[in-house]
């Protein structure tokens, strides 16, 4: 266990759980995927924070690779958010 | 010795970027606030890179760390341009 | 080599890709691809039936290091199920889409969305389980959003950020999990999970993702927008498939993977929120103005009656009479599938030729389109619990174990919302009978009215009668994955 | 427990970086929360770097704090309804919510630290580095992602193909910017070229270095958006067929490479011995193109003009 490994785990759960709350209370769709984001981003600072193993061993590279998944997910759901969002301006009432 | 002097170049490069963010934050408007961010910020980045160059020892190495100062001047040396041009379109706002 | 696990999996994804590139032979491609998965699933099924569960570990590396997917009885008959339902909804979704252009729109996102689901049903790993659940969202999102009505965009992207919400509870539970245990394979993870505070804190997380993914109330807010203003089709797997895939994890997790961690509180607390989500949704059902919405509350009361099912198997000591209440429980979500898609289907039928689908506008339906109400009366029938339907003897199991383990509470839930439901169709056959002139057009294109019918029929008297074969296969241990060799 | 320089510097970037997401999420002005949610990327990418993550670091650069952040800036043009009445909860609601805010964190902090400091072993590392000289690459991240767990990252694909088809389903793209003046269009055409060198640099190094396909494909869609900056319309990407080619490529190498091995009476995704380096570049390359088409439809914001006649060619009528 090392200091490293808790502060940024810690941190990694205040973000997430900061992101789920403004996801949920907002208004602002785009403050909402904003947030979503956030989120998301709390919980690969946990991962990563798991793999972390101090300065001279080599990280786990599982968490990363997971991580990176999870990024490119994100990108995507975001890029679809905002396209859906984008079109309910422009669709009319009925 | 090599890496005294480039620790050296380092040190002398958060000066720049400090000076650079403090002008960002405390300048009135938008054009002093430029001109304090690229000034600084190139002035710092390229002391760093210096000082990296050094550290790091390798010619290839340095040269790729000097084709991202190059990359970097060029980019915000176009950015600062654009942000000039748009601040006097809509004239002073902030 | 058991690489025929792959298969319910890639068969809709290389068709996905297939439809991509020749848009113009989209539906064709398309109901090959079903087709395949199909027989792909009923071989796996038979396969499952005759020597047990069976896995695989992709790319050759030991499970932990790598993937494996695995299918027992409980996986290998929501496929087939899975695979039946979106055959039917792809099969009317060729009369339903008109353009040309829809249908290429459609069909690549229809099979990424069979992709998805197939590769839940088969996934051993945690973190696999999540990019499957969001492929779903994703795909499913996209599906509901087609059209491009400003309703149905709106309740698509209040799904998408809510399902998102979901998985990253998901995913806030699978880390800890790979914190605590250091895998994330569900078969190592099993014999690993012991009851204490990570397990607890992650599983918690876990279920409560799933939970807002199954709709359960009251987190079930997000769904009737989302479910009634989708295209047709897409609503029928939304409601008879998608939520179904969360409900799938949560009892793979709660009986299976997590079963030394959960408590009978727990337990519980999920059979309270069902009990009131049977209520409630009945309830609304009841008072739909539209027939789309009266589908989709009455999918959030169906699945109510799932959770019904937690406290009681909690209470069942391990043996044959929790076996039996397991086995109702695949029967009624079995049924439920069928039958909502049904409803779902012909209710498509019945906006697109009437031009709407208000309840109290119905009248002249029946002369109108004889076989799409019959079908309404059929999947009626299932919702209701009336015999011979599957939902029927689920029901009767359901009543059985709630006397065998002295919960009385759950028996007047059961009734009301029987009565509700009863209510709630009948008020539709109703209208649907009357002789207004709301609804005139005929159609004689079977595209359109069969694969309802089909599904109708398959979830009142295929699972009604032939129960016993879903009990036979389903029941010796469905959640054996963990016996595999 | 010692605590070093390393700690308080640590401490100063978390405490940092929840500045940053706190005054990203709680201010009503959306362009100032846009802004600083890029800020934020960038820091988490200096924390992946202090954490001995670069292949990560440079996948936040590129696609978290770049990519996010060039489609959050564009949707700012799109105005809500709603964010005229951007109003807050009422305040006994809020406190309620700030409280199970805390709830949440705190549990999980709490299963997080006690999972961190009674599980000290290496979990899955030990299995990584032991299986790496298998595996045809010397990246772990890279060895994980397209070897152990390539099932992951082919699903992966298919949830940003998903993604995809969802936003051209949607309608057709945004209008192409006006073309720009001189010296942007320099920086454009200057750029451009040296950002798909180095794609094809970083997809090369992945599989010994931080760097591989996502990296490299975020890298060709920065490509697409600095063109599109400046002035390109879709009539300049590759042609509509070629297109769908492109989005599905990924895909199918990777399907094409995981049943080769069922030929060869291996299970699905198994690379046949010594091919693994070799089918591992070639999926690397399919997939960073079809990632990078997907990222650069999504920054176009719908589908291109004229994609709706791919299907409707040769209709007779």
């Amino acid at each position: 266990m090392m200091l490293t490994q808790l502060i940024f785990g810690i941190a990694g759960g205040l973000l997430f759980a900061m992101g789920l709350r403004s996801a949920l209370i907002r208004e602002s769709l785009l403050a909402r995927i904003l947030a979503v984001n956030v989120s998301g981003a709390g919980i690969f600072l946990a991962f990563v924070a798991i793999a972390y193993r101090g300065l001279e061993e080599t990280p786990d590279p599982v968490p990363h690779a997971l991580v990176l998944t999870g990024i490119v997910v994100a990108v995507s759901a975001t890029a679809l958010a905002l396209a859906l969002r984008r079109r309910l301006e422009e669709a009319d009432d009925e | 010795m090599t890496e005294l002097l480039g620790s050296l170049f380092i040190l002398a490069s958060l000066a720049f970027f400090a000076a650079g963010s403090i002008g960002l934050l405390r300048l009135p408007d938008v054009h002093a606030r430029l001109h304090a961010l690229t000034k600084a910020d190139n002035l710092g980045l390229g002391l760093l890179v210096a000082g990296a160059c050094l550290i790091g020892g390798h010619l290839l190495l340095a040269l790729k760390l000097l084709l991202v100062w190059l990359l970097v001047m060029f980019a915000s040396a176009i950015a600062a341009n654009l942000i000039a041009r748009h601040a006097m379109k809509d004239g002073e706002e902030s | 080599m058991n690489n025929l696990l792959t298969l319910p999996v890639m068969i809709p994804l290389g068709f996905s890709l297939l439809a991509l590139l020749w848009p113009r032979r989209a539906s064709s491609i398309g109901i090959l691809g079903l087709l395949a998965t199909l027989l792909a699933s009923a071989w796996l099924a038979w396969r499952v039936a005759g020597s047990g569960p069976m896995l695989l570990a992709l790319g050759g590396w030991e499970p932990g290091l790598g993937i494996a997917l695995h299918a027992d009885a409980l996986s290998s008959t929501l496929l087939l199920m899975s695979s039946v339902v979106a055959l039917a909804a792809g099969t009317y979704s060729t009369g339903y889409f008109r353009e040309r252009s829809d249908r290429a729109r459609f069909w690549p996102l229809w099979l990424l969305l069979m992709t998805a689901l197939h590769a839940l049903f088969l996934s051993g790993d945690l973190f696999n389980l999540y990019v499957t659940l969001e492929l779903i969202g994703l795909s499913a999102v996209a599906l509901a959003a087609l059209g491009g009505k400003r309703k149905a965009v709106e309740a698509a992207l209040r799904y998408l950020i809510l399902g998102l919400l979901g998985s990253l509870l998901f995913l806030a539970g699978v880390a800890l999990i790979y914190a605590g245990y250091g895998t994330l394979d569900l078969m190592q993870l099993r014999n690993m999970l012991a009851p204490e505070p990570v397990a607890w804190i992650a599983l918690t997380l876990m279920i409560s993702g799933l939970l807002l993914k199954s709709a359960l109330f009251p987190l079930h807010f997000w769904l009737p927008p989302a479910h009634a203003n989708a295209p047709a089709p897409v609503s029928a797997v939304l409601s008879a498939l998608v939520v179904k895939a969360a409900l799938y994890l949560l009892l793979r997790f709660w009986l299976d993977i997590f079963d030394d961690v959960v408590t009978t509180f727990a337990a519980w607390l999920l059979g309270s929120l069902g009990a009131m989500a049977v209520l409630w949704g009945s309830w609304k059902a009841l008072r739909a103005v539209r027939l789309k919405l009266l589908a989709a509350y009455s999918t959030v009361a169906q699945l109510g009656y799932l959770f019904l099912f937690f406290p009681l198997l909690a209470a069942l000591p391990v043996g044959a009479a929790r076996d039996t209440a397991l086995g109702a429980l695949i029967l009624m979500a079995l049924t439920h599938g069928f039958a909502k898609s049904a409803l779902f289907l012909a209710t498509g039928v019945i906006q697109q030729k009437a031009g709407h689908d208000r309840i109290e506008e119905l009248g002249g339906a029946a002369r109108a389109l004889p076989v799409t109400v019959f079908t309404l009366a059929l999947a009626g029938v299932a919702l209701i619990g009336l015999p011979p339907s599957g939902t029927f003897q689920a029901k009767w199991q359901l009543f059985s174990a709630a006397i065998a383990t002295g919960q009385w509470l759950w028996i007047p839930v059961i009734a009301t919302g029987s009565l509700l439901a009863a209510a709630y169709v009948f008020r539709i056959l109703g209208y649907a009978f009357a002789s207004a002139e709301g609804v005139k057009y005929r159609i004689a294109d079977g595209r359109e009215e069969l694969p309802a019918l089909i599904l109708a029929i398959l979830a009142t008297v295929l699972l009604g009668f032939g129960s016993i074969w879903v009990w036979e296969f389903v029941t010796p241990g469905a959640l054996a994955v963990g016996e595999v060799p | 427990m010692e605590i070093t320089l390393w700690h308080l510097l640590d401490s100063l970037l978390a405490i940092l970086l929840l500045g940053l997401a706190w005054s990203a999420l709680s201010g009503t002005d959306l362009k100032r929360g846009v802004v600083l949610f890029m800020a934020f990327g960038l820091l988490l990418s200096l924390i992946w770097a202090r954490l001995r993550a670069p292949d990560l670091a440079l996948a936040e650069a590129a696609i978290g704090a770049g990519l996010s952040g060039a489609l959050l800036l564009l949707a700012l043009r799109d105005r809500e309804k709603s964010e005229n009445k951007a109003g807050q909860p009422m305040s006994l609601l809020r406190l309620a919510t700030v409280l199970l805010m805390l709830l949440l964190a705190a549990s999980f902090a709490l299963a997080y630290v006690t999972a961190v400091t009674s599980n000290t072993g290496g979990r899955l590392a030990g299995l990584a580095f032991g299986n790496l000289e298998q595996s045809g690459v010397s990246n772990p991240v890279t060895a994980v992602l397209l070897n152990f767990r390539a099932y992951d990252t082919l699903l992966e694909l298919a949830v940003l193909l998903a993604a995809t088809l969802g936003i051209l389903a949607l309608g057709s793209e945004r209008r192409p910017f006006r073309r720009p003046g001189v010296l942007l269009g320099a920086l454009v055409t200057w750029i451009s070229p040296l950002l798909v060198i180095v794609a094809g640099y970083l997809l090369w190094t992945g599989a010994h270095a931080p760097g591989g396909a996502f990296q490299a494909g975020a890298l060709l869609a920065a490509a697409i958006v600095m063109l599109r900056l400046g002035g390109m319309t879709s009539e300049q990407l590759p042609h509509q067929l070629l297109q769908g080619w492109l989005l599905a490529g990924g895909i199918a190498a990777f399907m094409l490479a995981g049943y080769l091995a069922t030929f060869h009476d291996l299970a699905f995704l198994q690379y046949p011995a010594g091919w693994a380096g070799l089918l591992i570049l070639l999926i690397e390359s399919a997939a960073m193109l079809s990632i990078a088409l997907s990222l650069g439809l999504a920054y176009l914001g719908g589908s291109p003009s004229g994609w709706d006649e791919r299907s409707s060619r040769g209709k007779r009528s």
